[in-house]
């Protein structure tokens, strides 16, 4: 989707080198879309934020809120923070230590101009909506680490930032709030006309929340899409492993497909060039002894990882293609499975998904 | 550990306070303490150190502000400059603001010719001197503060929509409270104990510019006695107001 | 160093005839900086084996540590009471008077030439500085004011002379009361107008060789090269009056 | 908005110095630049000033933690005794010196008698008159930087397994270095400026204890323009000494 | 399990009061166990690792390490942080701003009287074991949130401490690396002589974590035991949600159970008293007229929430009593869920566990 000019949206070609760092990534957010970004640890996500934020500003690219330019080197123009009409709620909370949760809230709403008392009793009505209304009046050392976050989301919900961002908004929510500050989230971010970034590691909630993913890994783009076209078709091993697949890049010849890093796999379809095979844990079959089934493809590993997820354990085989594989608890007990234990793998060819790459 | 040389600290700052309390004339203390001219000099010089202090607070916060957080070309320049007055003998300060601000001063003979202002010998020149040789101490105190404190408070509030004004009142001020208490203290006591620069700068005459540090100077002239004992009220009334005025900043601050 | 080596008495020794040596400490009133760094210069040039170390501060704050044990050997003082505090306090015996002082009437050299009599020092539109009562020149100006019959109206009573001299200097003040020396150490910025009830104040100049003095033959050598023609004739340079 | 009051502060500051500047007598200052007397004193008082600074800091960084971390009864009294010798007249202060360590004074007197020490009038006693002076200045400002500084590093310096002095030490001293740093400048240059209490407890003898606030005082009596040029020698050393000290202790330790 | 007196294990009895909170939790720690703590935001978890690390004193009861008494405010003990040989993990990391990734790592080391030297090796092995490397001689302010988490992490495990607290270790992590360093905890763990105390939102952390967990609500232990008992009979609503259970408490008469808060339930067997209830989401089916079926409950609510969770939705019912339900993607387009529809919840009495309460 590209945004006309003079288009209510986002539209960001953020670059910036920091120290042995450089972030150069392109976001277009439509108004009242909400883009996840999600990549692992150090990928540059809370920097892109900072960026669209006004903290940080870019060496190169630009960015365009609502038609308005907030930055842009080349043409010298910079709209400092307090400017853009932009939420942020930031990874390590920081609420203001001085103040109580209230006055933490009714903070944002008494800078851009609102009156003391209306201030704070919005603030309250926010604080209510996170559940934290009893807590309205006490500081931020004397709450737990997930009420200090459910205040600093409230903060920034209560502006009504034109763009609004998100480092990690749920984190530090425990399960039962979660849900609930998930949906209560959602049901904001519906009605909220503005656009919305929003950093999570969690899957679920960027499946929950975001109507599109973008997903980075030091510091670019590496894949992007609805969720549901993510899920089903990663490109790296990091939205693999977020969606819960495996997944190898190899080069095809006809059915057989030489994998990156060791081993080869067998596909339904003949295929050729470059490609991406993915398929879940849950199809791979382990076997003490080497199958004789129908499943065309077979390899032997060793026994690297186990863990009990629910009823199903995961496990991860050092072999050739290393592969997750989901089991039942009874198979783990009959396969006596352990760690350095040597199992076999089994994959039926129609099971797996292969892509270009 | 820590208490062995804290407590030789605390030693060397007391104690010649205590050979001066037991060397005192105690018999003298009472008259001292009802006659006039000790009270006059005493207001006078609670009045001047406290306008001074919020002279400092207006002018200095700003400047410490500035220096800590603005880059700009020539700030090393300018925190020295800053520094400067901080060595200067009182006596050349004073003799410094005369020659800025006096009927020939620099700036002083445009005052005078224009305005018929005359700054000098008015009890305005004491608090002039005093914030003069006391701001440096703010303006330092200050700005270490300011450089000690997490800036992504600031950060989090100007993404909230504040200016660089309400941010620096609303959320810096305020999280480096003890530090500007610190440094107001500094000022203010640095204010209330200065002699030097005003008695050059303002001269000395009773009830408009002869503070307490000038009443006791002369009196160790004449009456050294009397003029330990005028020391001791002048203590027990600064450490009165010191105590006071401190503690509630610096506990309300504290996190 | 200050001042041209005089010619040399031959006396470079002491009383018993032994060539003077040692350390000699003289505490001098702060006014007579000038004259006693060349007396002091006179001195070692005359005995080459005496080390002689100058104090110089106010009058009654080294009256103060001498009180308190300092290592003094000779005391000059600016006026008969801080002298005798340390005479009292039985640290000095036999103070001798070695030069006078005596009040002027100064006004800044460049000054419209508003003010030549004491009477002046009366007019409210004047800006007035006088020393304040409680130090010594303060004292002789307010007995040389009432002894010619003249209230003044000062703006300020300053802590000593060279806060007066330093405004008058400086032209924030049109007229103010030192000593004669002063305005002669002033230089050519203050003009010095004398005063004819001035005689009746002259203040006195007293030095004395402490009790607790470890070189009481190089001290009082010290105290007869004051005393001598030579040092008479350096304080005089200073504008100080001989006894 | 912030840039008018700390434009008007730096030019409270600098334009009587300016003046001081433009009407000094330059051409007194090459003879006294190369006069034998002037490097004595002022070589004096640049090492005064820093042992000063050094005993301040040695007694007052611990005597500041001990104010801001330990919790006992009558730490406000500390305190306001601590605060105490900043408003004291300096002169008052080295009576009090005196009074105490004197030959006659009331420890100086057993010092004098078992260990044949006389302190009074020795450079030993300028550092003592000048410590006495400045060191509050150190305490409080280093005292306002540890209240503001984050108390929980210090919570997982010690779930770590380091004791009250290694956390004092490695964590917490690092983490206010801007504050210690503004401290010790401020205590610097009181010291070096430092007039009163160095000429009533160690008295002005060349080269021993006659530092250069001093011969710029006696200056000031014979020689007045030579006085002025003196104190500009005395402000351009030191703007040299605590530029090249404060911008790399402030740079090294700012985040 | 009770812990003889010398037992090399933890044995804590906390009591502390802070203003308008007060905690109150036994915890008993067998060597080389690993107690997962639970609870919702404000339990007092992080204050319950406080008092064992030395950071809070107790105001009543006591904490044993080891056969040593650490913290008995009758007996006037009170052993303070740095001699309890306590490694904490601390929810906001506080990371030494001013000492490298490395340095942070080896300060232990070092505190506890290690040379320079060999503390600096130990602590870059440290970061590589969670992959930070080549981040070794980075400032934390240059750190993401993510590597910042992973380097308190390796400061905390290096010092080898008897007694291991852990504040959310997990939470910045993402998910790729998530799982690492799960497995790599787990395998620390299992080396670890010592007890281990950790505090987790995620039940996947504590059930694959933890040996035993204690929730904490309202600063009072309500349920322990291992994972699965906890899992299989949740006693509060937090643990369910945890779990993914519905759980109801009720007054049973025969084989009705008049539910807490309104509406009643029928079981498969009669019993009698105060029980729990607690059924699968997947175990209600959603029906837009009322069903006919066998189920024996059936009750008709409003869609309160709906969440995507992979595959299936989870639909939460406003209704006498609450649900969750979770459905397949078809069926929710089949049955035209929206927020706010009208439907009708079936479950059938043998899908229900009973328990008394
Ligand atoms: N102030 C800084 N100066 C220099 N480099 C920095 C700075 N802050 C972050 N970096 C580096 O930039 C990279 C991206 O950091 P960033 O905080 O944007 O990551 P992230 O995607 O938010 O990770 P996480 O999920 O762990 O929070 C990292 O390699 C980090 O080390
Ligand atoms: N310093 C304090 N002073 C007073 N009350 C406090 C203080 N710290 C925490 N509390 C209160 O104690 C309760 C427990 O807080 P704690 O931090 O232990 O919760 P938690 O279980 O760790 O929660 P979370 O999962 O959100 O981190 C909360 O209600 C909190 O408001
Ligand atoms: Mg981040
Ligand atoms: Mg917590």
């Amino acid at each position: 989707m590209t945004l006309e000019p003079g288009s209510p949206g986002l539209d960001a070609e953020l670059v910036v080198d920091r120290e042995g760092f450089t972030l150069e990534v392109s976001l277009e957010v439509g108004a009242g879309e909400v883009l996840a970004l999600l990549g692992p640890n150090g990928a540059g996500k809370s920097t892109a934020l900072q960026c669209l934020a006004g903290l940080l500003p870019l060496s190169a690219g630009s960015a365009t809120l609502a038609g308005r330019c907030l930055d842009d080197p080349v043409a010298g123009v910079f709209v400092p923070a307090p400017e853009r009409r932009v939420g942020m709620v930031f990874q390590d909370y920081l609420l203001f230590p001085h103040l109580s949760a209230v006055d933490n809230v009714a903070f944002g709403l008494r800078a851009r101009g609102g009156g003391r008392r209306r201030a704070r009793e919005q603030a309250r009505d926010w604080l209510g909506r996170v559940d934290l209304a009893d807590l309205a009046d006490v500081r931020p050392a004397a709450l737990s680490g997930g009420q200090a976050q459910r205040v600093a989301l409230a903060r920034a919900l209560a502006t009504r930032p034109r763009l609004l961002l998100l480092d990690e908004p749920l984190a530090a929510l425990d399960a039962s709030t979660r849900m609930q500050v998930r949906s209560d989230l959602r049901r904001h971010l519906d009605a909220y006309a503005g656009c919305t970034v929003l950093v999570s590691h969690d899957p679920l909630d960027a499946m929950v929340l975001a109507d599109r993913l973008v997903v980075v890994e030091g510091g670019r783009v590496v894949q992007q899409g609805t969720p549901a076209d993510v899920a089903r078709a990663p490109r790296t091993d990091y939205t693999a492993r977020l969606v819960g697949l495996n997944l190898y890049r190899g080069r095809a010849q006809g059915q057989s497909v030489d994998v990156e890093g060791g081993g080869t796999l067998t596909t339904a379809a003949p295929v050729v060039g470059e490609v991406f095979l993915a398929f879940a844990p849950s199809a791979v079959a382990l076997h003490r002894d080497e199958p004789t089934g129908s499943a065309r493809n077979r390899w032997r590993g060793r026994v690297a990882g186990l863990e009990q997820r629910g009823d199903t354990v995961r496990v991860e085989l050092d072999a050739s293609p290393r592969v997750l594989a989901d089991v039942t608890v009874a198979a783990v007990a009959a396969l006596d499975l352990t760690l350095g234990a040597s199992v076999w793998a089994a994959v039926k060819a129609t099971e797996i998904a292969c892509y270009p790459a | 550990m820590l208490l062995l040389p804290a407590g030789l600290g605390f030693a060397f700052l007391v104690l010649p306070l205590l050979a001066l309390v037991v060397r005192a004339p105690w018999r003298a203390l009472p008259s001292l303490l009802v006659s006039p001219e000790v009270g006059t000099a005493l207001r006078l010089s609670l009045v001047c150190a406290t306008s001074a202090t919020l002279l400092c607070l207006v002018l200095g916060v700003p400047l410490a502000w500035v220096l800590a957080r603005a880059d700009f070309p020539g700030r090393r320049l300018v925190r020295a400059l800053v520094t400067v007055p901080l060595v200067l003998p009182p006596v050349v300060g004073g003799v410094a603001l005369l020659l800025l601000l006096g009927r020939r001063g620099l700036v002083g003979r445009y005052l005078d010719a224009w305005f018929g202002i005359s700054i000098p010998f008015t009890t305005g020149a004491v608090i002039i001197a005093e914030a003069f040789v006391a701001m440096p101490f703010l303006v330092i105190a200050v700005e270490g503060a300011l450089r000690s404190a997490d800036r992504r408070y600031e950060d989090a509030a100007a993404t909230l929509g504040a200016s660089r004004g309400t941010v620096l009142r609303t959320i810096t001020l305020p999280l480096i409270a003890p530090g500007i208490s610190a440094g107001a203290v500094l000022c203010f006591a640095r204010a209330l104990g200065e002699f030097g620069a005003t008695i050059s700068f303002a001269g000395s005459f009773p009830g408009v510019t002869q503070t307490t540090p000038i009443a006791v100077y002369l009196a160790l002239e004449s009456d050294p006695p009397a003029a330990i004992a005028l020391s001791l009220v002048l203590l027990g009334v600064s450490v009165l107001v010191l105590v006071s005025l401190r503690d509630r900043w610096m506990t309300g601050a504290s996190r | 160093g200050t001042g041209a080596p005089g010619p040399l008495t031959p006396a470079a020794e002491g009383a018993s005839g032994q060539p003077l040596s040692g350390r000699l400490t003289v505490f001098a009133a702060a006014s007579l900086t000038g004259s006693f760094e060349r007396l002091r210069d006179d001195f070692a040039a005359a005995h080459p084996g005496v080390q002689v170390q100058l104090n110089l501060g106010a009058s009654s704050a080294l009256a103060r540590q001498i009180v308190s044990g300092a290592p003094a050997d000779v005391f000059a003082a600016a006026n008969p009471p801080t002298m005798a505090t340390v005479v009292d306090a039985r640290e000095a015996t036999a103070p001798q008077v070695f030069a006078r002082n005596r009040l002027q009437l100064v006004v800044p050299a460049d000054g419209p030439g508003r003010v030549d009599t004491l009477a002046d020092l009366a007019r409210p539109e004047l800006v007035v500085a006088l020393c304040a009562v409680a130090v010594p020149c303060g004292e002789a100006s307010a007995r040389l004011l009432s002894s010619a019959g003249v209230t003044a109206a000062p703006d300020t009573l300053e802590q000593d002379v060279k806060a007066v001299l330093t405004k008058v200097a400086l032209g924030e003040v049109d007229a103010g009361l030192v000593y004669r020396t002063d305005v002669l150490a002033g230089g050519g910025a203050v003009r010095g107008i004398d005063v004819p009830q001035a005689d009746q104040v002259v203040n006195d100049y007293l030095v004395a060789v402490t009790s607790s003095t470890g070189n009481p033959s190089a001290a009082r050598a010290f105290v007869a090269h004051l005393l001598s023609p030579r040092g008479q004739a350096v304080l005089r340079e200073a504008g100080f009056e001989l006894p």
